[in-house]
């Protein structure tokens, strides 16, 4: 009896001075979206994250860590449990968030006296601009770029007659509003349901206003639907269409099948890019998971290494906040996106390029970059930000 | 003591009890949990009250949960942005904003039910989803205040004499109102209203035939049910200091459903076990796997399949019969008197 | 003698079926009037309508001179008029004293009470035990509705109607499935109100019927073919023909 | 034109909707189960389609297979779950069916991961047909409408002309005599189950090349299917008719006519968001309309 209690004695001073040693991980909140239809883009930031995690052995910047991971269920309620949770359990460092109406949920808790939270995808307006956070960044890209910069794709390509068409709902006014900002010519805006299946009754009305291309904003499944329609209705052949990169992620794609060639895709990440970091990831997602990666993986990618390089110049002290801030604010990574940097906002200032869907080398069809729209793009909120 | 008794003392002492618990092990978490368990508690014993003893199988009980939550939204979002709504500046008082909230859901019961109950069964859960799903899509088209993205809050109500911002005071604040909730719910069933209310769950006809019409007791009843989800929804709002229109839709519904029958259909108690269960499961299993429903699924349908009573049903068997012992005792011998003339 | 409760070309159609058809009825105050007729006579659609749970296409119900054709069955106990049913229609998860507790409340308007515990009010108890005796189901008061026998219900039957003090009590086959005995007893219950109400039997049991009725009523085919005394039908050739003959038939 | 067009659109949604709601409103009317899981069934068949017309390259092998599996999978739910349900009341079988729908979406995740697969379609899918002159019209549409108004005679011919459609309607109407009738009562359950589930494979292979095939696709549809099924009459095939094409239409025509027209009447700002909430909720505004004249649906399955 004595002797098992001695020796669990020692096993414990054991452990604890393993445990000094070995420096306590820094624990990383992982807030996504992996259950209901659109669970793929947390999915694939999450496996981005990881791989990111694995290739450094357990470490990031040289710091090891844990990673957390919780689904949200695109529930916003839930999405602030879990954070409310992770809070009270000590978590200071977050990221994940998929969609902008849970992120709006999770915000204030997540950066809430030294927490940290770093966006890897959704970037709603009101943060980027008056209530931008010193401890929120968003490294992916501030909501309303894309479309401007599908605007501005639409204006190089020759278009002066268009019809928008988005689903009526926060995100898809937001989408509509930023692609009138920068497209020149006229356009005709027709609101969809939120989670349409059918979009026989939009596509015939397209057909009558007889544009010269579509702009379309529906993530996810209603995405599927729309360009699976738009390709049987046969005005692919007839009216092109330029979209943002969430109506045709590479998942899309491959979903949608043949009749999504020819759509002008707009994307802050160019696949395709020659870029050593990017040719290494693709490589090394493609041999883990077994699929492309998509945008979404890219960005989960690039957070994960952001927060990489900030720990490794603080050696992993969340502590000290404006120290991990400024680090964070250097940016000092290699981003598989090109050149990378953060505006005064703390949202992504990147390069924005026009991609088209068509076959590939293989065959296949994949999204082929065409031009490169804007380099280091800022977005039009970051004078707001008082920061 | 009756097993009854034993079971209500001991999930009083458990959330009498938890915040000593949570500190003792360092979870400060449980109390959150337990809070959302109080608040979920409280909305799935308040459409028991409609299943259980109306018969009134109510798909839309989420509107209230979320009219309630959005009316205390609405008006912290004009106290804190200085606009006044309609002349008045707003208030952060419980006192105030709370009887507001629980009025807009007492009129909503009243239009709602009103039309509703000109149905009944299958009709009737489908009439009350349909209104449910209208005030969904009126708040998600709210774009004044979010959309489909909600509002958030600055802060919690003030209630003279509590610190609501402080958890524990809040949490207690939450379990003293489900318990008055449920007390006041017992005391409602026994009542003659309540009588009449089961009786016409038993007989329409009979109770008809006694001179009563039965949609002004359904329709209070409707009331009655809306105004406590609505209370639990003003509570959840300024516990998750969020709200959004999925409060108020047809998922939450479901859910609240499922607690009342996983608790225990008609036990008022039941469906507060019933909602521990089901949130307590969720967080459990989503936190082993992320294929939590895999498993959530089937555990649903083994209490559905073999558990007909639910886990309150579960706890009482082989009890006694609790309301006839306790008739019997309540009733002193009755003196033989003379028959009418 | 003036007539309590009249029916007056009273007329019924579902679909095709013709359920009344002239229906003419009178009820005079303390008298016990019974209305026989042969399975699918409409008896029970003729009580339907007299307390209001099926709206006649066309005819007039008048309740102490007032018409009550229109008037919805909720309100009708209220205006003096109390049934009891074919099926027994009574709250089987209650008490006997529970259910008559209801009864009462009720009449007197008191339904609307949300706090003071029914099962505890001895103003409604005492009242409700009263009427158990009455019909001898004092023993049982506190037992389930659910655990009674067959005949024990139509026994609360009886006592729920006679619980709302009403001057017209509507019977529908108090006696409907009740052995030798409890049919007898039943009898002298009944016999025991007559002259206190103005009472409308609906029987099939020609013994009880004969024993107990002032007047009796037949209907064929939803249509009241002849009214009169005991012994009146009893001779009467039409009703052996009608109906008598086909059931010694 | 353009109103003829979205004529046709709108018959091809309320297709999509009848052939779901005609198998449901039987379960519903002759069993009593209120089945939530209905649009799983959905689901699985377009999965079974796309993933068999992807392996095989065969679009009709894919179909056949949408029909298989589901009907396979309905069996199998059937014998497990909901024979168990049929004496339950309504709250029971909602949660049970509900658990169903929670498992198979996981299980769907499982087997075929979260990337939705594309259904490969022959070339002549994509083609167009002159309905009128000067009206093309997409073959993938017009099969969708052929294949409801299939279903629809189809279903008219069983009914009304069968043994089995007899046992069926003898069955909405009286449990007990179909069973004294001396039929099997449980094996006509599973039958009607099974036939029920087998419509939901095939709307699923037509859906596949259209939309989404995801998981939660049945969901999206399911309530909408039980609108359908309420607003016709629960119960009534005739009454399922009915209801998908008042549904569909109005949804459609809503679509196409609300928002332009309320844009003429009203500033941008409210018109947009006052068309988005009117259309969002068109289906249910319709139900509430209809119940509230007709407590029981336009056509009941019994007067």
């Amino acid at each position: 009896m004595k002797k098992t209690l001695n020796l669990a004695m020692l096993g414990a001073v054991l452990a604890s001075s393993l445990n000094a040693l070995a420096q306590e991980p820094v624990r990383i909140g992982f807030i996504t979206t992996l259950s209901t239809p659109a669970g793929y883009l947390g999915e694939d930031a999450r496996d981005a994250f990881r791989l990111a995690i694995e290739q450094e052995g357990g470490k990031l910047g040289g710091v090891p860590v844990e990673l957390l991971v919780e689904d949200d269920g695109l529930q916003p309620a839930k999405g602030k449990q879990i954070v409310d949770r992770m809070t009270l359990d000590g978590i200071s460092l977050y990221t994940g968030v998929m969609f902008s109406n849970v992120l709006a949920a999770v915000v204030n808790a997540a950066t809430q006296g030294d927490r940290f939270y770093i966006s890897a995808n959704a970037g709603p307006s009101n943060l980027a601009g008056e209530q931008c956070k010193a401890n929120y960044f968003a490294a992916s890209y501030q909501n309303d770029v894309p479309h401007e910069m599908a605007g501005v794709a639409a204006n190089d390509l020759g278009y002066q007659k268009m019809v928008i068409l988005a689903p009526n709902y926060q995100a898809g006014r937001d989408a509509l509003a930023g692609f009138k900002r920068t497209f020149k010519g006229e356009v005709s805006e027709i609101y969809t349901k939120l989670n349409q299946l059918d979009f026989s009754v939009e596509l015939a009305r397209v057909r009558a206003l007889n544009p010269d291309a579509v702009f379309q904003f529906h993530p996810g499944g209603a995405g599927i639907n729309f360009a699976k329609q738009y390709g049987s209705s046969g005005l692919a052949k007839s009216i092109p269409m330029v979209v943002p990169v969430f109506s045709m992620d590479e998942r899309m794609l491959a979903a949608t099948g043949n009749v999504a060639e020819g759509v002008n895709v707009v994307s802050g990440w160019n696949p395709q890019s020659d870029k050593p970091a990017n040719q290494a990831f693709i490589q090394a997602f493609t041999a883990k998971y077994n699929r492309a990666p998509t945008m979404y993986a890219a960005q989960g990618y690039d957070t994960a290494r952001l927060i990489g390089s900030a720990l490794k110049a603080t050696s992993g002290n969340l502590e000290d906040a404006d120290a991990f801030r400024s680090a964070l604010r250097a940016a000092d990574f290699d981003s598989v996106r090109g050149d990378f940097r953060f505006g005064s906002n703390q949202h992504a200032v990147i390069d924005w390029h026009l991609l088209k869907v068509q076959a590939g080398a293989d065959g296949k069809l994949a999204e082929v970059p065409v031009k490169t729209i804007a380099t280091a793009q800022v977005d039009s909120y970051a004078a707001k930000c008082a920061l | 003591m009756s097993r009854r008794i034993i079971i209500d003392l001991a999930c009083l002492a458990t959330f009498a009890l938890l915040p000593l618990l949570a500190a003792l092990l360092d979870e400060p978490f449980l109390v959150s949990l337990f809070t959302r368990l109080a608040i979920y508690g409280m909305a799935a014993a308040s459409l028991d009250l409609l299943i259980g003893y109306g018969a009134l199988v109510s798909f839309g009980h989420a509107a209230f949960f979320g009219l309630g939550g959005y009316v205390v939204g609405i008006v912290a979002f004009h106290t804190a942005q200085l606009m006044p709504l309609w002349g008045w500046e707003g208030s952060n008082s419980a006192l105030i904003v709370w009887p507001l909230a629980l009025l807009c859901c007492a009129l909503l019961g009243l239009v709602m039910g009103y039309l509703s109950l000109r149905t009944s069964g299958v009709q009737f859960i489908m009439i009350t989803l349909a209104f449910s799903q209208m005030l969904y899509f009126i708040l998600g088209s709210l774009s004044f205040y979010g959309g489909d993205d909600g509002i958030l809050l600055n802060e919690r109500n003030s209630l003279p004499g509590l610190d609501l911002n402080d958890a524990n005071q809040f949490y207690y604040l939450c379990v003293a109102l489900l318990v008055g909730w449920l007390l006041f719910c017992r005391r409602l069933v026994g009542s003659r209203f309540g009588f009449v209310l089961r009786g016409l769950k038993q007989s329409e006809r009979r109770t008809v035939s006694l001179g009563l019409q039965p949609v002004r007791y359904r329709l209070t009843a409707f009331v009655i049910a809306g105004l406590g989800a609505g209370l639990a929804g003003i509570l959840w709002a300024n516990y998750a200091l969020f709200v959004s229109p999925d409060m108020a839709a047809w998922q939450k519904s479901g859910e609240l459903m499922a607690m009342v029958i996983l608790g225990g259909v008609g036990t008022l108690l039941g469906p507060v076990l019933g909602a521990a269960a089901y949130l307590g499961l969720e967080q459990l299993l989503s936190l082993w796997t992320e294929h939590w429903l895999l498993a959530f699924g089937p555990l649903l349908l083994l209490v559905v399949l073999f558990g007909r009573q639910g886990i309150y049903g579960l706890l009482m068997k082989g009890a006694d019969k609790p309301r006839r012992a306790r008739a019997r005792s309540a009733l002193p011998p009755l003196a033989a008197q003379e028959v009418r003339p | 003698m003036s007539a309590h409760l009249s029916i007056r070309g009273l007329e019924k159609s579902f679909g095709a079926v013709k359920a009344t058809n002239n229906a003419n009825l009178e009820l005079a105050a303390g008298e016990l009037h019974a209305i026989i007729g042969p399975n699918g006579a409409g008896k029970s659609t003729l009580i339907a309508q007299i307390a209001g749970e099926i709206r006649p296409d066309k005819g007039q119900i008048l309740l102490g001179g007032r018409d009550i054709t229109a008037v919805p069955a909720h309100e009708r106990p209220r205006l003096g008029l109390a049934r009891s049913f074919q099926v027994s229609q009574l709250y089987p998860e209650f008490s006997l004293l529970e259910n008559l507790a209801v009864a009462i409340a009720a009449r007197e308007g008191r339904s609307f009470g949300f706090w003071k515990p029914l099962s505890r009010d001895r103003s409604l108890l005492d009242p409700a035990f009263a009427y158990l005796q009455q019909v001898g189901l004092a023993p049982r008061a506190e037992d389930r509705v659910s655990e009674l026998s067959h005949g024990e219900r139509r026994q609360l039957e009886l006592a729920l109607a006679l619980a709302q003090e009403a001057s017209v009590l509507l019977l529908d086959e108090p006696m409907a499935g009740l052995g030798a005995e409890e049919s007898a007893r039943m009898t002298e219950q009944l016999m025991a109100l007559k002259g206190r109400y103005a009472i409308l039997l609906v029987e099939h049991d020609m013994d009880a019927v004969f024993a107990l009725a002032d007047r009796i009523t037949v209907l064929v085919y939803g249509e009241t073919i002849l009214s009169g005394s005991v012994e009146e039908i009893r001779g009467s050739q039409l009703v052996r023909a009608a109906y008598l003959g086909e059931e010694h038939a | 034109m353009l109103l003829l067009e979205q004529l046709l659109n709108g018959l091809q949604y309320s297709a999509l909707l009848f052939l779901l709601a005609s198998g449901l409103t039987l379960i519903f009317g002759i069993m009593g189960v209120i089945n939530l899981a209905h649009g799983a069934f959905y689901m699985v068949g377009a999965f079974c389609a796309a993933y068999t017309a992807m392996a095989s390259g065969s679009f009709w092998l894919g179909g056949l297979a949408a029909l298989a599996g589901s009907a396979l999978y309905g069996l199998v739910i059937e014998t497990a779950i909901i024979r168990r349900l049929y004496n339950r009341d309504h709250l029971d079988q909602v949660l049970a069916t509900l658990a169903v729908v929670f498992f198979t979406n996981e299980l769907i995740t499982l087997l075929f991961g979260r990337s939705p697969p594309a259904m490969p379609t022959p070339e002549w899918y994509g083609a167009f047909v002159e309905v009128l002159p000067g009206l093309m019209y997409p073959v993938s549409r017009l099969l969708f409408i052929g294949a409801g108004l299939l279903v629809a005679v189809g279903m008219w011919l069983l009914i009304n002309h069968t043994r089995l459609g007899m046992l069926i309607r003898a069955g909405a109407d009286d449990h007990e005599m179909v069973g004294a009738l001396g039929v099997n009562i449980g094996r006509l359950y599973t039958l009607v189950f099974v036939f029920g589930c087998a419509l939901c494979g095939l709307a699923g292979f037509m859906a596949a090349p259209l939309l989404s095939v995801e998981i939660g696709m049945g969901e999206k549809v399911l309530i909408t299917t039980f609108v359908v099924i309420v607003v016709g009459g629960v119960g009534s095939v005739r009454g399922a008719l009915v209801g998908a094409l008042l549904i569909g239409m109005v949804d459609s025509l809503g679509r196409a006519y609300v928002p332009p027209l309320l844009d003429q009447l009203l500033p941008a700002e409210t018109s947009g968001a006052l068309s988005a909430g009117l259309l969002s909720a068109s289906a249910y505004i319709v139900m509430a309309l209809v119940l509230l004249v007709r407590p029981r649906g336009l056509l009941p399955a019994r007067a």
